[in-house]
C-alpha cells in the first residue's frame, strides 16, 4: 500500500515492472470479483448487482494512493457504487462483498441490509457507501475542515459519476471547498462514464469538461484518461500531491467505461462497443514484456479459483433474522469520538 | 388486458392527446429507456431530465406556470426527499396568492417495498406527503384505477402526486375491469405498446383507441363487503389486506376492504358509513408507523365515531426503523405481511368489547 | 435568570469547553451577529456558513464522522425541508452501517408561530421530525430545560435535533429554576454575555462559572398535576396549555399538564401513568393537524388504553393549511389559542362517557 | 414601457435626457416608497419590512426593459424580495405595496397572507416572490422551456442575492439552462450587494466573480455596475438582446448597494457607508443639466405626498377575516392554463 510519502513524489510517466505487475494483479482481482457477483445475481444468490468493471485502470491506482488509517491524519474516503476496486486495493477482502451480495448476516458493510457495492470501513475511513447520488459532495467538506484543522497530509477523496454532478451537492462542494481562506483539502473526482443509466452525456451537459466547473472557484482541475492505469497514476500523483501539500481542493474528471451496463437492472452483460481497460493493459504489458499471457491467464485463474471458494463458503452463512431489525437504531457509545 | 404500468403508460398518452400533457419528464424517461419500470415508453412528450431531482420538480413547476401541463418523474420516491421545499411551495402557491396562480402538474414516483429494494428502493411517501397541504395525492392499486386516477390528475387544475406502488407495476387487470378501449388479449397489447428489446430508434407505438375514463379524486371504493370489520389500505398493502380477508372469511370473520385510492382529499364519507355498520377498523400501509397516515385517520374516527367503536382501532404499518433491509427476513420483518394483517382482523373481530 | 435563548448560548459555551463542542455553525451564527436570536454570540467555534442548508447539514455529518462535535443551526425550520433527505441518511448511518458510523452531531432550529412570521418564519417541525427514525429529537419551553436537554444533546452520541421554538425565546427562568451557575440578576448577566450593539470586534463575553446539567433526552415533566384530564404538549404551546389549565381550574376543572420535552424517544410511561388516572387526555402541538406526531400520540393511547378512556383523546393543532397568514387573524385562526386548549379542556373533562 | 423590439436596439452608452428623467421619476418613486414602508414598520402599520433601497439604478432598468404581458410571448420575471423598483417600472401601483406591509385584505398580492416586498402579478407573467431563497432558480427553467418551444422573443428573467448562489438551485439553473441543443432563454441575475444578512461576500466566495461560474457552461456572462442606472442599462440591453434572439441563457452580475440592511430585523436604518445610487444619478443629471435640484426635489415632495396619502387610505383598509384561511386551498379552475 502506498503511503502519503510515496504519492507525494511528482509523476511518473513509466512505472516501474513491479508497480505494473501490482496494478495489474489488483485489476484482475478487481474484475473477477465483478463478474462472480454478476453471475451470483444471475444465478439468484442476490436480488440486485451494481459494481464498477471498466473502472479499475482509475480505482486501483486511487485506491493503491490512498492513505489507509483511521482518523484526521489520515485520508477520508467518500465512494459511491463502483468502488470494490478502490477498496480491494486498499486490502479489502473480495469475500466481504460476496456477502453483501448475498445479503448475509456476515456482510461486514451492512449485515445483510444495503445492496451490493455499499461498502463502510471506519476502521480505514472508509465512509458509508450510500445509495442518493451525490450526497457524499455535501458530506465530504466536513472530514476535510476536521483534517484541515488537524494539519498533516490527510486529505478528503470523494468519488461520484458524471450525471450525478447535476444534483446541487456537486455545487455545494465547489462553494464549501473553495471559501477564501478556509479552501479545503478535498480531492474531487467526477468518474465519467458519459452515462446516467440510459442517459448519454451529451444530451443533459452544457459544459464541455465538468472539470471547468471548478475554475470559477480558483481550484486546480485536471481531465485525464482513466482507461490506462498509468495515466490515472500520474494524474493522481499530481492531483494528490497538490491537496496534501497546499491544502486545497482539486477537481478532477476521469474518463472510464462502463462495461456492464448500469446495473442488473439494465441486464449487466458485458458491452462490447466500450473500450475495456484491462484487455488494453494486459496487451501493453505483454507487448513490453512485463507479464507473458501465460501468466496473466495464471492471474485470473488464480483469483477465478479463489471467489468461486469463497461463494462456496458465503452460500452457507446464516441471514440476519428478522428481529434484529431492531438493532443499531440508536448508539450507546461515541464509536467515531474513539470510544471502544 | 393491461399491467398497472402499461395502464399508467397508457394514460399519459391519453394526456399527452387529449388532455393537453405538454411534457412527461425525469431522469430516464424519454428515449431509449421510457422510465425505469417502462411507463413512458414510446410518448411523444417523453424526455430525460439531468440527474437533479430538485430541477425535476422546479421545473415542472415552471411549466405549469407557462401555462403547460407536465408530467414529471422522481424515479423513486426514496430519492424525493431533497425536494420537500419545493413540494411544499407547489402545494402553497395558490394559496399564498390568494388565488393568482394555480399550477396544473402531476408527479409521479413510485414507491413501496416489497421488490426486496434495500435501504432506498423501499420508501413508502403517504406519510411525507399527506402533511403536505395543497396537493392532491392519488395511490391506485390496479391498473383501472391507475390509469383512471391518472388521467383525474392530469385534468385537475392543482398539483397532484401520484404514488405508483412499485411492487404492483406487473399487476393485471381483470377481465371486467379493461381500459376503456384496450385490447383483452394482453399479448397482443404488448405487442402494440412495449418496447422491443435492443435497438429501438425505429420503433412507435400502435396505440389501442382508448377512451377516457376519470375515477374522481376523493373518491374511495369498497372491494370486498363484509359486516365484520372494516379494513382501509391502498396502495400495495391493498390487495394483500384483499388477501388476508379472504384468509379470514374461511375462519368465519367477513371484512370489509376498502380501496382509498385518494389520500388527499380522502374519502371519509365512505370509511364513516363503514364502520358505523362495523364498528371496528383497522387501516393498513407500509409507511413507518410514528407520524404516519394512518394515525390520523385513526384520529378522525375516535374524533368522530368513538362511541360506535367496538374495538380499538388499529394501524397495520412498517416498522419504525431507519430502512427496509435486503435480505428477506429483514423486510419481511419490516412492512406488513398478510399474517400481520389476518392477526389483526382478528384481534378486532374477536375483541369483546 | 436567563432567557430561553441565554441558555441556549451558555450551554454551547459549557459545550465548547467542557463537552468537547468544535463547530457551531450556520448561516449569520458565527461573528459579528452570532445568530439571528442571539443564540451563538460570543462563542469560540461559531462561525458563518454559506448560504446553504444541504452544506450545512452535510458538513455537519462530515465533522461527526471525523471526530468533531458539530452544533450545527438551520436558521428557520422553514428552511429546512431541502435538506429531509440528508437528515434521514444522518438518522440511518448507524443502522445502515450495522453499526459501523455513529453521528454525533446536533442540529438546532427554531420552530413554530406566535410572532407574526407568515408564511416562512412560522412553521412546525415536529411532525415531520417525529416520522425520520434515527434522531433524537427535543423540545424545551423554558430556559432551564432549554439549557439540559441542549447540554443531553451535546453528549449523545446520536444525532439529535433541538426545535427551539421562536416565540419563547426570551422567555426567562423563574427563580427556582435557575441555570446552575448564572446570576439571579438579569441585568448583570445580559452585561456579562450579550454582545453590545454597534461595532464587536472587541467585545468579549464574561460567562459565568456555570455547571453541567442534563435533563435526561425521553424523559417528561409534570409540570402542573390535575386529577381530571391529561394535557401533553410541549414547545410553544406549553405554557398556553399551563394558562389555559388555570383558566380551566377557575371552573373546577384540574387539568395536569405534561411537557414532554423529549419527542423521540418519548416518555410513555409518564403519559400512561397519567391518562390512568385521569382516563381523558388532549395532545397539543401547533404543526398541521393531517399527519400530526400528536396524532401518532393518540393513535398509542388507544392502542394501550381504550378502556380507560372515558372520553375520545383529543388533539389540538395547527389548520391543516398551506401557511400561516400574516396578519393577526389569520395566524390566530391557524394555531391553538388558549381558547381553544380552554375548549378542549372543557370537552374533554365534561364528556359523559 | 419598453417593448422586446425597443430593448432589442443595441446599447447606448448616453441616454436621451427623456429616459433619464424617466429613470429618476422612478428611481424617486421606488425609493420614497421603501422609505414609506420603513415608516410604517417603526410606527407599528406592519411586522416585518424587507425591501430593495440602493438598487434602484439596476431595478428600475430592467423593468421598463422587461417585456411586460401575459402568457409565453411575454417575459417571465422570478424576483426576489428587493424587487419592488423593478415591478413599479412595469408599472405596478405603490399603494399595492403598502398593503401588503399592512396586510390588509385588500393586498392584490396575497390578500394579507404574505410578508411586504412579496409581490405576484400573474396578468404581467411575475411569478410569486417567495421567501426560501433561491427557488426561483430551479423554477425559471420552466417557464423559459415553453417560451423556447413556443418561439418569439418572450425571455425569462430571474434574480437573486449574492450569498443565495450557495444554494444547490443556482446550479441546477446553470445546469438546466445549457444543455446542449436545448439551451434555454434565460437571463440570470444576481444582485451583489456582497452581504447575506451579517455575512460578507468575501467569507464565503471562492469565486472572485460568481458570473465565472456561467464560463464552464458555455455561457455568455458579464459584471456590471448596477449602481448606475446607465451603465445598467447597456449591461442589460446587451444581455436581454442575446437571450431575445439566440434563445440561449445569460449570467449577469450586477453591483449593488445595500441601503438599509438587510431588513427590520436589523434595523432598517440608513447606512452611510455604501454608495447611494440615487445621490449619484442626481448629481450626474444636475451636472448634466438634465434636471435641476429644485426639480428633482420636487418629484420626491410629489411621490412623498402621494405616498402619504396612500397609506392614509390603506390604514383603514380591513384584514382578512380569520375563516379565511380555508380559502385557496385548491383551485378549481386552471386560471394559467387560460381559464376565467
Ligand atoms: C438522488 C438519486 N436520484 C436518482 C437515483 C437513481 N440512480 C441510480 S444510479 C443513477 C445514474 C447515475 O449516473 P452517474 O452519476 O453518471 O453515475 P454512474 O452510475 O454512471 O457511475 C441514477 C439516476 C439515485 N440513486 N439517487
Ligand atoms: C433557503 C433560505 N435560507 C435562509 C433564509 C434566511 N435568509 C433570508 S435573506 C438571507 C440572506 C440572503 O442573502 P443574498 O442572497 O445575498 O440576498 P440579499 O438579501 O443580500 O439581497 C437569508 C439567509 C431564507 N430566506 N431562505
Ligand atoms: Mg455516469
Ligand atoms: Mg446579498
Amino acid at each position: 500500500m502506498a503511503t502519503a510519502t510515496s504519492t507525494d513524489k511528482s509523476e511518473r510517466l513509466e512505472f516501474s515492472a513491479e508497480r505494473a505487475v501490482q496494478v495489474h494483479d489488483l485489476m484482475v482481482k478487481t474484475r473477477v470479483l465483478e463478474e462472480r457477483l454478476i453471475t451470483m445475481y444471475k444465478q439468484g444468490d442476490g436480488y440486485f448487482w451494481i459494481g464498477g468493471p471498466g473502472e479499475e485502470a482509475f480505482n486501483i491506482p486511487l485506491g493503491m494512493m490512498v492513505d489507509k488509517g483511521q482518523g484526521l491524519a489520515h485520508d477520508y474516503v467518500h465512494l459511491h457504487y463502483r468502488s470494490a476496486g478502490t477498496l480491494l486495493a486498499m486490502g479489502a477482502s473480495p469475500v466481504d462483498f460476496l456477502r453483501q451480495m448475498k445479503n448475509t448476516a456476515t456482510d461486514p458493510f451492512s449485515g445483510g441490509r444495503n445492496f451490493a457495492g455499499h461498502a463502510s470501513i471506519r476502521k480505514w475511513n472508509v465512509a458509508p457507501i450510500t445509495s442518493p447520488i451525490e450526497i457524499q459532495y455535501s458530506i465530504a467538506p466536513g472530514t476535510a475542515m476536521a483534517q484541515k484543522r488537524h494539519g498533516g497530509t490527510g486529505i478528503t477523496i470523494v468519488q461520484g459519476g458524471d450525471a450525478g454532478t447535476a444534483e446541487g451537492d456537486f455545487a455545494t462542494c465547489l462553494v464549501w471547498s473553495s471559501r477564501k481562506g478556509a479552501e479545503l483539502p478535498v480531492l474531487m473526482i467526477v468518474t465519467n462514464n458519459r452515462f446516467g443509466i440510459s442517459t448519454p452525456y451529451e444530451s443533459q451537459h452544457g459544459e464541455k469538461y465538468i472539470a471547468d466547473r471548478g475554475k470559477a472557484f480558483g481550484m486546480e482541475t485536471a481531465v485525464i484518461d482513466g482507461n490506462d492505469p498509468e495515466s490515472s497514476w500520474a494524474g493522481l500523483s499530481k492531483a494528490m500531491h497538490y491537496v496534501r501539500t497546499e491544502r486545497r481542493p482539486y477537481l478532477l474528471e476521469v474518463a472510464v467505461s462502463r462495461l456492464y451496463g448500469h446495473s442488473s437492472a439494465s441486464g449487466a452483460n458485458y458491452n462490447k462497443e466500450q473500450l475495456d481497460c484491462l484487455t488494453a493493459y494486459e496487451a501493453k504489458l505483454e507487448q513490453r514484456g512485463v507479464l507473458t499471457r501465460a501468466a496473466m491467464d495464471a492471474v485470473r485463474e488464480r483469483y477465478t479459483n479463489e471467489l468461486s471458494e469463497a461463494a462456496k463458503i458465503v452460500r452457507d452463512e446464516a441471514q440476519p433474522d428478522g428481529s434484529t431489525i431492531f438493532d443499531h437504531v440508536f448508539a450507546s457509545k461515541n464509536l467515531v469520538g474513539g470510544e471502544l | 388486458m393491461a399491467s398497472l404500468i402499461q395502464a399508467i403508460r397508457m394514460a399519459l398518452h391519453v394526456g399527452e392527446e387529449r388532455l393537453g400533457v405538454t411534457d412527461i419528464f425525469g431522469e430516464d424517461v424519454g428515449p431509449p429507456l421510457g422510465g425505469v419500470f417502462t411507463g413512458s415508453q414510446g410518448l411523444r412528450t417523453a424526455w430525460n431530465s439531468p440527474l437533479d431531482e430538485r430541477g425535476i420538480i422546479g421545473t415542472a413547476i415552471g411549466l405549469a406556470m407557462a401555462g403547460q401541463k407536465p408530467v414529471c418523474e422522481i424515479q423513486f420516491c426514496d430519492y424525493i426527499y431533497n425536494t420537500i421545499d419545493l413540494l411544499k411551495v407547489a402545494g402553497n402557491t395558490y394559496w399564498s396568492t390568494n388565488g393568482d396562480w394555480n399550477l396544473p402538474m402531476v408527479c409521479i414516483t413510485p414507491v413501496g417495498a416489497g421488490i426486496r429494494g434495500s435501504i432506498y428502493h423501499s420508501h413508502s411517501f403517504d406519510a411525507t406527503a399527506t402533511h403536505i397541504p395543497g396537493w392532491k395525492i392519488v395511490m391506485p392499486s390496479n391498473p383501472l384505477d391507475a390509469y383512471g386516477l391518472l388521467l383525474s390528475a392530469i385534468a385537475d387544475p392543482n398539483p397532484v402526486l401520484y404514488l405508483a406502488p412499485k411492487a404492483l407495476m406487473r399487476t393485471k387487470a381483470t377481465l371486467d375491469e379493461l381500459l376503456p378501449g384496450e385490447p383483452a388479449d394482453d399479448k397482443l397489447l404488448c405487442k402494440m405498446i412495449d418496447a422491443p428489446l435492443g435497438d429501438r430508434s425505429a420503433w412507435k407505438p400502435e396505440w389501442p383507441p382508448l377512451e377516457t375514463l376519470f375515477v374522481p379524486i376523493g373518491k374511495a371504493k369498497t372491494v370486498r363487503p363484509g359486516r365484520d370489520v372494516t379494513v382501509v389500505s391502498y396502495g400495495r398493502t391493498l390487495p394483500l389486506s384483499v388477501k388476508a380477508a379472504e384468509d379470514a372469511a374461511a375462519e368465519g370473520i367477513e371484512a370489509e376492504v376498502i380501496d382509498l385510492r385518494s389520500l388527499a382529499p380522502y374519502d371519509w364519507e365512505a370509511i364513516k358509513e363503514s364502520v358505523l355498520r362495523t364498528n371496528r377498523v383497522i387501516f393498513v400501509n407500509e409507511e413507518t408507523e410514528i407520524t404516519n397516515f394512518g394515525e390520523h385517520l385513526i384520529r378522525r374516527t375516535v374524533d368522530e365515531l368513538f362511541y360506535h367503536l367496538h374495538a380499538p382501532p388499529k394501524l397495520v404499518a412498517g416498522a419504525f426503523v431507519p430502512g427496509i433491509g435486503l435480505a428477506d427476513n429483514l423486510e419481511r420483518a419490516s412492512v406488513p405481511q398478510r399474517e400481520t394483517i389476518l392477526d389483526a382482523i382478528r384481534e378486532s373481530a374477536r375483541h369483546e368489547p
